[in-house]
């Protein structure tokens, strides 16, 4: 299956992108995706114990499945007010 | 044009125009306003020590409109009286400027203070926004609360914070 | 003309431009302020069950000033970043209008939240100001606190209510 | 010694005076004042516990002595805000 992948802040700019375009098996879970990802950029790492979820623009937990065709975002420690 | 209460873009905020929309927006209540208690949050030009230059804002905007949908609801939860208005602006921002206008109205001024000092602790906890800041030496992304609407403690947090 | 930050007078409040007169006034700290935080009161067309049609305020004005002045004192010794601005308006005002506003500016939101608490709670217990209501059957003179500044229960009462 | 007095809200309804002059001997006290306006003006003797009194619009005490030509306040409890 296919999905987007939206990363903010400093996720954007140690990966160098803020939308991705991804293949997963079918079932997988938002984790996998994450670990997928950390495979792919090493430097977004230190995120693992930090990072927030979501799924098609609401919070979601990193062991929720994912479905084909949703975006998934990755969000750094918040610093908004 | 009717100013949305829950809103984030790239222009300048205006608290009053704000105070006023919620002051308009339909009650749910029978009882009329006699409170109306605003918050403003203001780029500064000191941070851990460094000389700030000004402030770039980003938000992943559908999900930071619904964190402030929830924190409404939660505020409406706990101050049935009280109506939320937030307001954050994204973007470069500079010194002195506002980043996000909040505002309270209620028929007693304790629920419109608390509510409008909730969320503002709720917005920093778990609005999905990041400010870097670019001082003179160089800029830095600013990273505070891991958003979790789900942790309890944090929310309990915000409650004390609002003397609830 | 500059915009006092103390004043009473019979013409409309502009909470914003208060605010913004706070901002402005001179400071003492060398840190810049993050936070505004304002309260306005409204007349409500409800109390004690009757149907409000207005209301009359009338004050002893250069003792309330002076009160003002405490209150902007103390609240000075309590949060000694904070800046106090408060504007009360006499003579009639209408259902819906606003009778104060009070605006607080500090470094930090949790100084400016309690500075402006604080004052409203000190405005009620020590302003010498009094409202007349005209309800729909005749009218009354509202009568509140025993204004006394020394008398140590209420501030701590407001210190309270400002979650200091 | 003369002194003016200032009468607010309902306690100038109660008397129909804003603004009075009075005589009083030296040495007297808020109170004293006080105590004459109750004989004058019966209706406001219910307020006896809960005045309030400035002299020269700064709040005293009502054991504060007042000095010839002083303009003494009484006020009612107050409701601004």
């Amino acid at each position: 299956m296919r999905v987007t992948v939206r990363l903010f802040a400093r996720l954007r700019d140690l990966t160098g992108f803020a939308e991705l375009v991804r293949e997963l098996p079918p079932g997988a879970t938002v984790r996998r995706l994450w670990d997928d990802l950390v495979q792919e950029f090493p430097a977004i790492a230190p995120y693992g114990g930090s990072i927030s979820a979501a799924v098609n623009a609401d919070y979601a937990r990193m062991n929720a499945a994912i479905q084909d065709g949703d975006e998934v975002a990755f969000l750094p420690p918040v610093s908004g007010g | 044009m009717p100013c949305p209460l829950l809103a984030i873009g790239a222009i300048p905020l205006d608290a009053g125009m704000l105070a006023a929309a919620v002051q308009a927006a339909a009650r749910t209540a029978d009882a009329s306003d006699g409170a109306v208690a605003t918050f403003v949050g203001l780029v500064r030009d000191r941070n851990l020590g460094r000389t700030v230059q000004y402030l770039v804002y980003e938000a992943y905007e559908p999900l930071a409109i619904r964190s402030f949908e929830r924190i409404a609801a939660e505020a409406a939860e706990r101050w049935a009286s009280a109506r939320l208005g937030i307001h954050h602006r994204i973007g470069r921002i500079e010194i002195g400027e506002a980043s996000i206008a909040i505002a309270s109205a209620s028929p007693h001024r304790g629920e419109a203070f608390a509510a409008c000092r909730y969320a503002i602790e709720r917005v920093k906890q778990i609005a999905p926004i990041w400010k870097k800041e670019y001082f003179d030496t160089g800029d830095v992304w600013i990273e505070g609360a891991v958003a979790d609407p789900q942790d309890a403690a944090a929310r309990q947090e915000a409650l004390r914070r609002a003397c609830a």
